[in-house]
């Protein structure tokens, strides 16, 4: 019995190591028929992350829906290779191997949490297929082929700090969520309202399941500030909010916050316990602009159950139609002059007003604004048009050293 | 026997107190090497506990326990064993999952070479008349072949001193039968304490007999001169005829 | 004067916190030794229980303490039956279970009311003590607790099936002999267990963010309160979680909340390392 | 016996030949995702041994594979050779688990409390390392990161020679040829004196103790072997992630360990493997699907293992192929006329 090579090896493999090489026989093949141009995605649809992980999948989503309605790009049809990381690191990493290796996408939209960007950001470099993060984040990311384009603490906390000390009052009290956006947020916060004249009285971190503020509620009435700055991120800390009004301080004094509504908290909250908060964002469900008007019905349209949109739900559907210019402007999928185009500052008018690629940081300049809680929606009141990514600016220049890789922590 | 030679083993006012219970009562008690002695006496009278003590599984509320001139009161199990007293438990204490020759092994196996353990693994499976079983897991053997495991782990330890607590128990009589020439065979270089309640079984073995009774010691003498003395009748015996 | 008022009122509501959070599973793991992974789903569903019957225009109070034991208690029933009535004994497969449960409760959860939902305000405003401010709601825990802890005790210790309920799990053959059907007993205090703890959510939801993921914060202190507190389900229980509430709060208040966090977690284990059979095999012996 | 060795020995070589042979057969992606299974596995086989044979229900495995990987992290970042950061990921949580192991075992600290410590170091190690955010906390020049993490750590190198870094076909030689070793060595120990007098420990500890052998010290040792598999485990993670971040001490992935162990079944080494990939293989696919909530799906799998599986998956396939086999063996010792072969008389043919 003649046994070629290729034979004897794969019946050897299927017959002992069916356990270590069941995953290679089941996946699909990659190309459909026509050849479409294929575009992937990385959210938490599942786990703790998935309240702001969802929506950024349905405006993609929409997004691309509305490019294969016009003809697709380049006269190819799209479609869209979307993993479920279920809030989980290592399902980021496995996952963004496939997309590039497996799946061989053009592009790459995802990532929630900053350590989700920073676990698949130097993958997508070395693999060399362009990846967009599109939610507000602490700032520091210098990577040529990568795109953050959430906003970062200069064009937000920057605005929002004086905003709040002008109308409450110069002590500051900043309770921050425990892990890096937390921690630098709170920093910048210190800086800012230094710059303004005020003083910070205290900052506190709290690990993310921490949902009794007792004593820190305790603490802030024997501080006596006038303002609270608050970076809590997540469903446990919305309980601070809960346990403040419920000690009757919300009358007191009052809060500003660079993540209120992340968790759409201003509709899940009472309008006792939400209303009069302050936060900035680069975008609000509440703008009124025809962009956003048609975006939102067109996204509940096709998303009936979409809760609220916030900032990274605008900011991935911008994403895709930043790259889908950029495509169009150069005619070709090729990576270099897709980031070439978009470092001439190509922009576009989204939901959020106009976007504009910053060439040495690959971030964008692009609106910010300020809005409080008013019966439980958001009542916008500043408007900050075309506010430039400075922090971001300060450590990283793309143009003159091309080659760099990190996120630099900004010493404040 | 002489009882001028130092003590084997030896108690000085041995107490054990389990909340306000007084379960061993200040014993004074002393074993020759060598020597033979059976612990009887009613149920609840102290014998099991005066028995964990010695071996290390209680920890005396006071009092002094000698062996061989080392004060082993308090010491953890392990280290007693290393002495070289050798233990038998109430309840078959053996490794039910592993076979027979594999627990034999183990206990040899503490101080020899894998293959003189092996070898006296099969000595003492002779000797138990277990070797046609020895690949059995023990979980599978009768109540009175169990016991017979746990003797013979307690051989392969080559102890001098043995602590048996109720080795006959649960057995058939031709199975006690066995087990008393298997006690006498043991005897014949070491020392042993032997826990019992079957009288037959005291007859066919016993030399010297202590009686426990409410925590202490009622009486110390011969097999015969205690089997038949009236206090140790009415303590133990009470209404049952002896016949 | 005033802020060592509010401080002790703090440390009382963290222990409230913890003896709410612990009892039900003292009562599932304590007294049945079903290590119950899906514990903080439990509480979850509580919690949504309240929520949904408050939204849906039910006084919230009703909402709290009858609607939400009673919905997870007659969920925990179905539980029962349908999977851990097959595992007794079988300590690992329980575990598995219930992670497999804390997991499908979880998606089930999300699927049906997505990931956020409409929480419920806190009843009964604020108080002044001094210049400072605290809640009555706060106040209405720590009674709550102290009354569920005297209510427990007195159901196990003086009522017929509360001794039913604990000779069964000392010994489930005694009792068949007795003429006591075993199985229907497990089914009902795993049932009593499950209600201890969606009543715990129930009154919780108030206070905390109500989402489909909440459980995951709770599992872990329950289980280090009710392991630390020993065999004594009611007094180790409630010591530990005076010991673990007080260090918790107080180690928050005067240093950081992170500190607060890993102090709970250290003390845990030093009290483990003492008392390595938990508070009650020490201080409460052979009491409830 | 002699049976039961030649099949693990062929197992052994074709487990061997399929290894030399995958990055031939599949892709790179597929070789990549295998070298994760891979480093998970010997993840799982750390807890199968010591749970399964040692009796030491410990959550806090990842604590160890933690310690690892980060340790793996720092060192190749300040030494730039992975060599000395592998031995340093072996050796560090072995030495934690050597006193996190004396601080228990010699209290008296036993099963249930036990876990529950093992369970709350990993919490305390996933608080503390959670804020290291700030510039400030860093080893040499390597930053902890805090929850973001420690980027693009180096990968293995061929032993002291930084300049070559490994293609992912030698990482895949790397991973999969440590799961077998591994295996092997552990299997040689459990065969071993020391093996069998830890099993005869968790059997019972107490007779263990009256034949002289000291419980608290062997289930310490079998406890920083358990360390040391966890740690490699976490370096090899590191380096197939090329990133760390402290979800790695999560409590989420300290059950996951118990599930693989449990699905695989417990009291074998090759259960753990098995039923590590199988799980990993599944959550990966439960990713790709959009139409089910991926919690639900995964934990309608659990219960449904519990229910149909309840003694693991490895032994109800062994129990189903030894059964298979003394059926065969029957068939086999008769010959066509239904008389036993043995009882023929000699020479019939």
């Amino acid at each position: 019995m003649t046994f070629s090579r290729r034979t004897f090896l794969k019946t050897t493999l299927s017959g002992t190591g069916l356990a270590l090489a069941a995953p290679a026989l089941f996946t699909r093949s990659a190309f459909g028929a026509d050849d479409p141009i294929v575009i992937g995605g990385l959210h938490d649809q599942s786990g703790p992350i998935a309240a702001t992980g969802t929506p950024m999948v349905d405006s993609l989503t929409l997004a691309i829906d509305q490019a294969n309605a016009a003809g697709g790009l380049l006269g190819r049809p799209l479609r869209l290779v979307h993993y479920d990381t279920q809030s989980n690191i290592q399902l980021y990493s496995q996952f963004a191997r496939q997309l590039a290796l497996k799946d061989r996408v053009s592009v790459v939209f995802g990532g929630v949490t900053s350590a989700s960007r920073e676990a698949i950001r130097p993958t997508f470099n070395r693999y060399k297929v362009p990846y967009f993060y599109s939610t507000f984040y602490e700032g520091g990311v210098c990577d040529r082929n990568s795109f953050s384009l959430g906003t970062t603490p200069a064009q937000t906390v920057e605005k929002l700090v004086p905003f709040a000390m002008n109308k409450w009052g110069k002590k500051a009290y900043i309770i921050a969520a425990d892990y890096n956006y937390g921690q630098i947020t709170a920093k910048w916060m210190r800086k800012y309202v230094q710059d303004n004249g005020g003083e910070t009285l205290a900052v506190d971190f709290f690990p993310l399941d921490v949902t009794n503020f007792g004593p820190t509620i305790s603490k802030i009435q024997a501080a006596k500030p006038d303002i609270i700055l608050s970076a809590l991120v997540g469903g446990n800390h919305t309980s601070f909010y809960r346990q403040w009004t419920a000690a009757g301080m919300k009358t007191q004094i009052p809060i500003a916050s660079t993540t209120f509504g992340i968790v759409n908290e201003q509709a899940t909250l009472d309008d006792a316990e939400s209303t009069g908060v302050v936060a900035s964002y680069g975008y609000f469900e509440e703008l009124d602009s025809p962009a956003n008007n048609a975006f939102l019905s067109k996204l509940k349209e096709a998303f009936p159950d979409v809760p609220y949109v916030s900032e990274p739900g605008a900011v991935s559907y911008e994403s895709f139609m930043l790259w889908a210019e950029a495509v169009k402007a150069v005619g070709s999928l090729d990576r270099e002059k897709i980031i070439a185009a978009l470092e001439e500052g190509l922009s576009v008018d989204g939901p959020t007003g106009k976007v504009i690629v910053d060439r040495a940081t690959h971030h964008v300049t692009r609106n910010a604004y300020i809005a409080e809680v008013e019966d439980r929606k958001w009542a916008v009141r500043e408007r900050y048009e075309q506010q430039k990514p400075l922090d971001t600016a300060g450590v990283c220049d793309l143009v003159k050293n091309p080659s760099e890789n990190k996120q630099y922590v900004i010493d404040i | 026997m002489t009882d001028t030679a130092a003590p084997l083993l030896s108690t000085r006012s041995l107490t054990m107190l389990f909340g306000g219970v007084v379960a061993v009562d200040a014993v004074d008690f002393s074993l020759a090497p060598g020597e033979l002695r059976c612990l009887i006496g009613p149920n609840g009278a102290g014998k099991s506990t005066f028995f964990k003590m010695l071996s290390g599984q209680y920890v005396p509320t006071a009092g002094e326990i000698t062996f061989r001139s080392r004060s082993i009161a308090g010491s953890a199990p392990h280290e007693i064993a290393r002495l070289g007293i050798g233990i038998k438990t109430q309840v078959p204490n053996v490794f039910n999952g592993l076979d027979v020759h594999e627990n034999i092994w183990l206990a040899a196996r503490r101080r020899n070479s894998p293959s003189t353990a092996r070898r006296i693994a099969r000595d003492i499976l002779e000797r138990i008349r277990l070797s046609h079983r020895s690949m059995v897991p023990v979980g599978h053997l009768s109540h009175g072949q169990r016991q017979w495991v746990e003797i013979g782990m307690v051989l392969a330890g080559d102890p001098e001193l043995v602590l048996l607590d109720e080795p006959a128990a649960g057995m058939t009589d031709e199975e006690t039968r066995l087990t008393a020439e298997l006690i006498r065979e043991i005897n014949a270089s070491r020392a042993l304490i032997i826990v019992e309640h079957d009288i037959q079984f005291i007859r066919m073995i016993a030399d010297k007999v202590t009686v426990f009774h409410q925590g202490g010691i009622l009486m110390e003498d011969k097999a015969d001169t205690v089997l038949k003395d009236q206090r140790v009748r009415d303590v133990y015996l009470g209404k049952k005829e002896y016949a | 004067m005033d802020l060592a008022a509010v401080l002790t009122l703090d440390v009382l509501s963290g222990i409230a916190t913890l003896v709410l959070l612990s009892l039900g599973l003292a009562v599932i793991f304590g007294m049945m030794r079903i290590i119950n992974l899906a514990h903080g789903e439990f509480v979850m569903l509580g919690a949504y229980a309240t929520v949904l019957s408050a939204n849906a225009g039910i006084n919230i109070w009703i909402a709290m303490l009858v609607i939400a034991p009673l919905t997870v208690g007659a969920i925990g029933i179905v539980i029962e039956r349908c999977l851990i009535r097959f595992l007794y004994g079988r300590l690992v497969d329980t575990m598995l279970a219930t992670w497999g449960l804390s997991l499908f409760i979880t998606g089930a959860v999300t699927t049906a009311f997505g990931n956020t939902i409409q929480g419920v305000p806190t009843p009964l405003g604020g108080f002044e003590i001094g210049d400072y401010r605290s809640s009555y709601y706060t106040l209405f825990l720590v009674v709550l607790s102290a009354t569920l802890l005297g209510l427990v005790f007195i159901f196990l210790r003086r009522t017929r099936f509360g001794l039913v309920s604990r000779a069964t799990m000392q010994n489930p053959g005694m009792t068949a002999a007795l003429g006591v059907n075993p199985n229907r007993v497990y089914m009902q205090t795993f049932g009593i267990g499950a209600a201890l703890t969606g009543l715990a959510g129930g009154v919780l939801a108030p206070v905390s963010g109500v989402g489909p993921e909440m459980g995951a914060a709770f599992v872990a202190k329950a289980f280090i309160t009710v392991v630390g507190g020993g065999s004594a389900i009611l007094a180790g229980t409630a010591s530990s979680s005076s010991v673990f509430g007080f260090i918790n709060q107080t180690g928050s208040y005067f240093t950081t909340p992170v500190f607060g966090e890993v102090i709970v977690f250290l003390s845990a284990i030093v009290l483990i390392r003492l008392l390595p059979q938990g508070i009650s095999a020490r201080f409460f012996k052979g009491s409830l | 016996m002699a049976v039961k060795t030649a099949a693990q020995l062929t197992a052994l070589i074709l487990a061997v030949v399929a290894i030399a042979a995958a990055p031939m057969l599949l892709d790179l992606f597929d070789l990549i995702e295998l070298t994760l299974f891979a480093s998970m596995a010997v993840l799982a086989l750390s807890l199968g041994f010591i749970w399964g044979f040692g009796g030491i229900l410990s959550f806090g495995q990842t604590a160890f594979f933690g310690l690892g990987g980060y340790a793996y992290a720092v060192a190749a970042i300040n030494f730039g050779d992975s060599t000395p950061a592998i031995l340093l990921a072996i050796a560090l949580p072995a030495a934690f688990a050597a006193l996190l192991g004396y601080f228990t075992f010699y209290g008296r600290v036993s099963d249930v409390y036990f876990s529950v410590i093992t369970l709350t170091v990993t919490l305390i190690l996933f608080n503390v390392v959670n804020s290291t955010a700030g510039d400030e906390y860093r080893i040499g020049d390597a930053a902890l990161g805090g929850f973001n993490g420690m980027p693009a750590v180096p990968t293995f190198n061929m032993p002291f020679d930084p300049a070559a870094v490994l293609e992912p076909e030698a990482s895949w030689y790397v991973a999969a040829g440590t799961l077998v070793a591994v295996y092997v060595l552990l299997r040689l120990l459990l065969a071993s004196s020391f093996g069998r007098i830890a099993v005869a420990v968790k059997e019972n500890e107490v007779r263990a103790s009256l034949l002289g052998y000291d419980p608290r010290l062997i289930k310490l040792i079998v406890f920083v072997i358990g360390g040391a598999v966890a740690g490699l485990a976490g370096a090899l993670y590191v380096n197939w992630g090329a990133f760390v971040n402290p979800t790695i001490f999560g409590l989420a992935l300290s059950a996951q360990i118990i599930i693989w162990v449990t699905i695989g079944g417990l009291g074998t080494l090759i259960g753990p493997v098995v039923g590590c990939i199988l799980v990993q293989y599944i959550v990966s696919r439960i990713g790709t699907q959009q139409t089910f909530n991926a919690n639900l799906i995964l934990g309608a799998v659990l219960i449904g293992f519990v229910l149909l599986l309840p003694r693991g998956l490895m032994p109800t396939l062994q129990h189903i192929a030894t059964q298979a086999g003394s059926r065969l063996a029957y068939m086999f010792s008769r010959d066509n006329a239904g008389r036993a072969i043995a009882d023929r008389p000699a020479g019939a043919e």
